[in-house]
């Protein structure tokens, strides 16, 4: 009975919460390092292959004819029939730099139009939506608080 | 196997470690140690040609230093 | 014998995840804790990274956007917690404080500009908090936030467009593509903001 | 292979005949450009160094100044020739705007530097000995001692005063 | 699909990621929408609390802005407890539940209390670092699946290491830590009733979800 | 349908009855009649009912309303041999409800009452490693899949005994006079209800007594499988008989002490649970 | 080719150098020669013009990291 | 790159890492974190992304100087 008081005690001072967490995640983490070795699946969504140095895209090229198809191998295609649409499209801007430059690929597809956008965007939107609302909490929360102050 | 995954490992575990076992235990020397395993997550994203995550991790690495630094500028006021 | 790299990935992963933790069980201060979760963060994107693909790219993302609006929002809730309320007085006062904010701003902005998204946004709003941190600033906090939400809403109607009527897939691309990127930088560029001062 | 190598050691001395030069012309010795360069000198100089010699590494530390000038320079002329030097010129500038330096020996020393790079790349030279030598002649000012290396650039600032 | 919770009665497309109900979910998902509703809908209640050492007794008052604030979490809280009881894919899944998280912290700490904001700040740390285990798992599924639905991981054939459930649980347990160590009643010091009958509904939730998905995967 | 629910809820209070009963002359009292708490529920419909002016009125009036339809809807549940899982995920979700009924009011009473129906949270989370061990066994959680397994393979009381046993003490933990009835010891009044009178008083005890029948009732058809009506009844009679055994000669467990019993129930459960994935095949 | 040799071995000598030395006023010229050192092998790397704004940006960052943190070792400006 | 040179920055990036875990001066520490930098852009560049290094090695900077601003404040 004593030992139970004792770990009731512990249990009930909320600022023990942080440190019995982090030792339940150590443990996790001992079981993950014994559960090794994991295989690695290779067929993979949205793989990152076809990387080829000598585009302009590079590493972002994935082919395709712009306002046409590309081949995106995502988890229900029939639900995003426009997919590989948006990796395939490039704005003027990009358009431009694609054709006479190397090397900055990463700024080509960050630009509107590329795999990161299809994916975010269209076939993966609703975490983009969940994302930017988190961001939004998170925010409104700091600024409840600061401001509160400040009145 | 290539040596930025390997070197990316390394310098995220020298910086885990750092960061976990700082000395001296300042606010500013863990604040200077994170940059460390940040380092290393880039090398490792970089072995995988995440490129664009790894430019955005860059800058978010900055933003949080400065969410950081920001609140111990006010504590030095107040204290 | 060949270790494979995956494995040996996940390996430092987890050795990582468990020194991170230990730390954090062993620290009762509240600051270094707070500092141990942006580490744990890291952590936690170099799971997501060892996946390797267009989609943990994709994964990276939100997962940076997540943590660092917590720390945002963990970071005020301790300076509120622990009564700091008298606001800090100038910064740094070096030479460079001077020259380099508004060109370093401009390239920055002018480069996530170009980016767009959630790169962009982020990009931009680093540059504008640098500049706002060295020059001080007179903005209208209200004005950035409105149109921080009204580009929120932009996205969300960006996105039904995607879900709804795909085949104005581009005006979609375009417009959740620059309201992204408004959202963040603005939300990003406010913290700079957030230091005290007469309109903050 | 050994023609290489004194091609570098020759392109090493002539980068550094010309950023010094340039270097002491615009009066980096005389004094800080920021309190960082000011403080530099001063441990320099606790070292057993030269404060003017102190003085000119801890600018050279701070800002582009002209041996920056010449690295870049001799970088755009390998990668584009005469308009990559410029390139590297204007590139210079706007560091130097960054870092506060008020001064222009980086661009000047950049711009010049161009011109005797490619001079030299016309002659059997290639523009990457120059970046090779650059980068050693900077070594033997800031990297080996800088006790003698700031007492040899001191020397050098009373001759031109 | 899986069928555990029963038939799913119908199913939301957004692109690759689903939104799928089953007997069980959507039993879930009235209950948050209900919930919702009474937060949206009820005003807060005054609570009663008694001076110490007489008989005196006093309502306790709150601004009009920290009920206004408050209650826009809980809305938010809710809605993130919707998603989460829908969500057909793990990493949508995970995002839902670190919105539920950072929701709850935003409950509790915008009441202006020093002992209810150290628990806040303890909560608020717990939650944070919740999305290593969380985003982990999710990280550790996909990698050694190639999917994230959970439609199909239900269907078989994949062999989800035990350690990513685990994570996964552990990653949720964290998130909606704060209701259950509301040991000292941190929380329930200042009046608002529906927004912290919320914070615990959303946590609660969130564990029996994860429950279901660590068993159908 | 409607007769279901008023049988259910009738029987369930009559079996709270008999609880308050066994316990009164195990401590040797008289104790009320059987048919005590079914007296109660008419009593309180007759009188009169109003809001208190400090509550949350819609949180008020709303959570008795959410309580009844829970726990209607546990019992369709049950009745058409539907996913366990959801009876469980209701079961949890009365927490939520014993929460609302607390915190609405006002009362300090109350809100402590809440307070500590949160806390002890803890004690539904070995429903779910039970039914992890149920799922290894029968592979499916749907009540009418697990009856069949049972019609062939016998009992899974004997079968899985530590999963019955871990139900066995949810159940205990949620009857009142228990060692974990920590809601509703006498230093809170009656905890969560104390302010709800009149009516919303006769609603929770309909809430209670459906609860009481849906619990013994999933419990028999979890642990014994398919028998006759009358049959399970006198087996539910039988095991609640036990069960108020227990609550009569064991002391009420301060908050935490409650919590952390249960938390080693967990424990011990999950072991239980990893021991069975580590065995099946 | 010798370039980059000579280069890169001039890198490693200067960080080590870096790294060894005490005083934090005399280490800066050493992380100077580094960043020439890299400065000029990121050209020789990749022989591209926008490999030049790379070298570039990469000098002028790193020498206004440099110029920041004297400044700041120095004490800042007085005012 | 060739084998060689990936061991030589990354010698530079692992001594830069090491020294800024083990130095214990803040200056100190900022300086082997530039050491960590330079070791690391030349795998950037390596890899064709000139961009990001670009973008990484301007931002770096400003980093360092929201340290400072910490830093300064933390002397006596």
């Amino acid at each position: 009975m004593l030992i139970i008081t004792r770990i009731s005690r512990v249990l009930s001072n909320f600022q023990n919460l942080v440190a019995l967490f982090a030792g339940a995640c150590i443990i996790v983490s001992l079981i993950g390092i014994l559960s090794l070795p994991l295989a690695f699946e290779e067929n993979q969504l949205y793989p990152k292959t076809r990387l080829d140095p000598t585009s302009g895209l590079y590493p972002y090229d994935r082919g395709g004819v712009p306002f046409g198809t590309t081949e995106v191998i995502c988890q229900y295609p029939e639900n995003s029939p426009y997919a590989g649409y948006v990796t395939t499209y490039l704005t003027p801007l990009s358009l431009f730099l694609a054709e006479n430059t190397l090397y900055i690929g990463t700024t080509i597809v960050a630009h509107p139009g590329g795999i990161i956008d299809e994916i975010l965007y269209n076939t993966r939107g609703a975490d983009t939506v969940v994302e930017t609302s988190i961001l939004f909490t998170a925010f409104a929360i700091a600024s409840y608080l600061y401001r509160r102050e400040e009145e | 196997m290539n040596t930025t995954f390997i070197l990316g490992l390394a310098i995220l575990v020298i910086g885990v470690l750092s960061v976990a076992f700082v000395r001296p235990k300042t606010y500013v020397a863990r604040l200077i140690n994170l940059e460390i395993p940040a380092w290393g997550l880039l090398l490792v994203m970089l072995a995988y040609d995440e490129a664009l995550a790894l430019m955005t991790f860059v800058a978010v690495t900055a933003i949080s230093t400065f969410v950081i630094v920001r609140l111990m500028e006010w504590r030095d006021a107040s204290c | 014998m060949i270790i494979p790299e995956y494995s040996l990935g996940l390996l430092v992963a987890f050795a990582a995840m468990g020194v991170a933790f230990f730390a954090m069980m062993r620290e009762t201060d509240g600051f270094h804790r707070l500092l141990l979760t942006d580490l744990i963060e890291v952590v936690s994107l170099a799971f997501i990274a060892l996946i390797g693909t267009d989609l943990a790219e994709a994964l990276i993302l939100p997962g940076l956007v997540v943590g660092t609006s917590e720390l945002i929002a963990l970071s005020e809730i301790y300076r509120i917690k622990e009564g700091y309320t008298r606001p800090p007085d100038a910064g740094l006062q070096i030479e460079v404080m001077e020259s380099a904010p508004g060109i370093l701003a401009a390239l920055l902005v002018v480069y996530g500009i170009v980016l767009s998204g959630f790169s962009g946004g982020v990009v931009a709003g680093l540059g504008v908090l640098f500049y706002l941190l060295c020059r001080g600033h007179d903005e209208r906090f209200e004005l950035i936030e409105t149109a921080s939400g009204y580009s929120w809403a932009l996205w969300i109607v960006a996105f039904f467009i995607f879900m709804i009527l795909p085949q104005y897939w581009f005006f979609a691309v375009m417009l959740s593509g620059s309201a992204i990127l408004v959202k963040v930088m603005a939300k990003m560029s406010l913290i700079g903001t957030m230091r005290g001062g007469p309109n903050a | 292979m050994l023609g290489e190598l004194l091609h570098i050691l020759a392109a090493a001395i002539i980068s550094w005949i010309l950023f010094v030069a340039v270097d002491i012309f615009f009066k980096l010795p005389e004094t800080g450009g920021v309190v960082g360069a000011t403080a530099i000198a001063r441990d320099i100089e606790a070292g057993g160094g030269d404060l003017a010699g102190g003085t000119m590494m801890g600018n050279i530390v701070c800002s582009p100044d002209a041996s920056a000038g010449t690295l870049l320079a001799a970088c755009g002329v390998y990668v584009a020739g005469i308009p990559g030097g410029l390139a590297a010129a204007t590139l210079v500038f706007i560091g130097n705007r960054i870092c506060h330096d008020p001064g222009y020996a980086g661009t000047t020393g950049a711009i010049l530097a161009t011109f005797v790079i490619y001079g030299f790349t016309l002659v059997g030279f290639a523009a990457s000995d120059f970046i090779a030598g650059m980068v050693i002649a900077i070594l033997t000012i800031q990297g080996l001692s800088h006790t003698h290396a700031s007492r040899l650039l001191g020397r050098l600032w009373r001759v031109r005063e | 699909m899986p069928d555990i919770g029963g038939d799913p009665l119908f199913v939301l497309e957004f692109g690759d990621i689903l939104h799928y109900y089953t007997p069980y979910t959507i039993t879930l998902f009235l209950l948050a929408l209900i919930f919702t509703g009474l937060a949206i809908a009820s005003r807060p209640e005054r609570q009663i609390d008694i001076a110490f050492g007489g008989d005196a007794y006093y309502a306790k008052e709150t601004t009009v802005s920290e009920m206004r604030f408050r209650r826009f979490m809980a809305i938010a809280c809710g809605l993130a407890t919707l998603g989460a009881m829908g969500s057909g894919d793990l990493f949508n899944f995970t995002l839902f539940v670190s919105l539920v998280g950072i929701a709850n912290i935003g409950i509790v700490a915008a009441v202006k209390n020093r002992h209810v904001l150290d628990a806040a700040y303890e909560y608020g740390i717990v939650a944070m670092v919740a999305t290593l285990p969380l985003f982990g798992g999710a990280a550790l599924v996909v990698a050694t699946t190639g999917t994230l639905a959970i439609p199909a991981l239900a269907a078989g054939g994949f062999a989800v290491p035990l350690v990513a459930k685990a994570f996964l649980a552990l990653g949720v347990i964290g998130e909606g830590m704060a209701p259950f160590y509301a040991a000292k009643a941190e929380m329930f010091r200042a009046p608002g009733a529906p927004y912290v009958i919320m914070c615990s509904l959303s946590s609660l939730l969130i564990f029996l979800r994860v429950v279901e998905i660590v068993i159908t995967i | 349908m409607i007769e279901y629910l008023v049988f259910a809820a009738a029987f369930g209070l009559l079996l709270l009855g008999l609880h308050r009963k066994v316990i009164a002359r195990v401590q040797l009292r008289p104790g009320p009649p059987v048919w005590q708490e079914i007296l109660h529920a008419l009593k309180f419909s007759f009188k009169s009912t109003w809001v208190p002016k400090t509550a949350s009125a819609t949180l008020y009036v709303g959570v008795v309303l959410i309580g009844i339809g829970i726990w209607s809807a546990a019992l369709f549940v049950v009745l058409a041999g539907e996913s366990i899982l959801i009876l469980f995920a209701i079961y949890m979700l009365h927490k939520i409800v014993e929460h609302g009924f607390g915190l609405s009011s006002g009362s300090p009473y109350g809100k402590f009452g809440g307070v500590r129906s949160v806390i002890s949270a803890a004690s539904e989370i070995p429903l779910f490693v039970t039914i992890a061990a149920i799922y290894f066994f029968t592979d499916s959680l749907l009540l009418r899949d697990i009856v069949a397994y049972q019609a062939v393979h016998g009992p899974l009381l004997l079968i899985a005994p530590p999963a019955a046993i871990a139900m066995y003490i949810v159940i205990l933990s949620k009857l009142p006079y228990g060692p974990f009835s920590i809601v509703e010891s006498k230093e809170l009044v009656s905890g969560y209800k104390t302010e709800h009178f009149g009516v919303w008083r006769a609603g929770i005890s309909v809430i209670d007594g459906t609860k009481t029948f849906v619990l013994l009732f999933a419990f028999v058809a979890i642990f014994i499988g398919a028998m006759p009506f009358w049959a399970a009844l006198v087996i539910m009679t039988i095991v609640l008989v036990s069960l108020s055994f227990v609550c009569a000669v064991t002391p009420m467990l301060s908050p935490f002490d409650s919590v952390t019993v249960q938390g080693i129930v967990t424990l011990l459960m999950v072991g239980y649970a990893a021991v069975l994935w580590w065995v099946m095949p | 080719m010798i370039a980059l040799y000579v280069v890169a071995a001039i890198a490693v000598f200067a960080a080590v150098r870096a790294i060894l030395e005490r005083n934090t006023g005399r280490r800066f010229p050493h992380a100077n020669v580094l960043n020439f050192a890299v400065a000029g092998s990121l050209v020789l790397l990749l022989d591209h013009p926008i490999t030049l704004v790379a070298a570039a940006a990469y000098f002028v960052g790193s020498t206004l990291e440099a110029n920041a943190i004297a400044s700041t070792y120095a004490g800042g400006v007085k005012r | 790159m060739i084998f060689e040179l990936q061991v030589v920055f990354g010698l530079i990036a692992l001594l830069g890492a090491l020294s800024a875990a083990l130095i214990r001066d803040s200056y100190g520490k900022l300086i082997a974190l530039g050491i960590l930098v330079s070791g690391v852009l030349p795998f950037i560049v390596d890899r064709g992304y000139l961009d990001v290094a670009i973008a990484a090695a301007l931002i770096a900077p400003i980093s360092t100087i929201f340290v400072l601003m910490a830093v300064r404040r933390a002397e006596p």
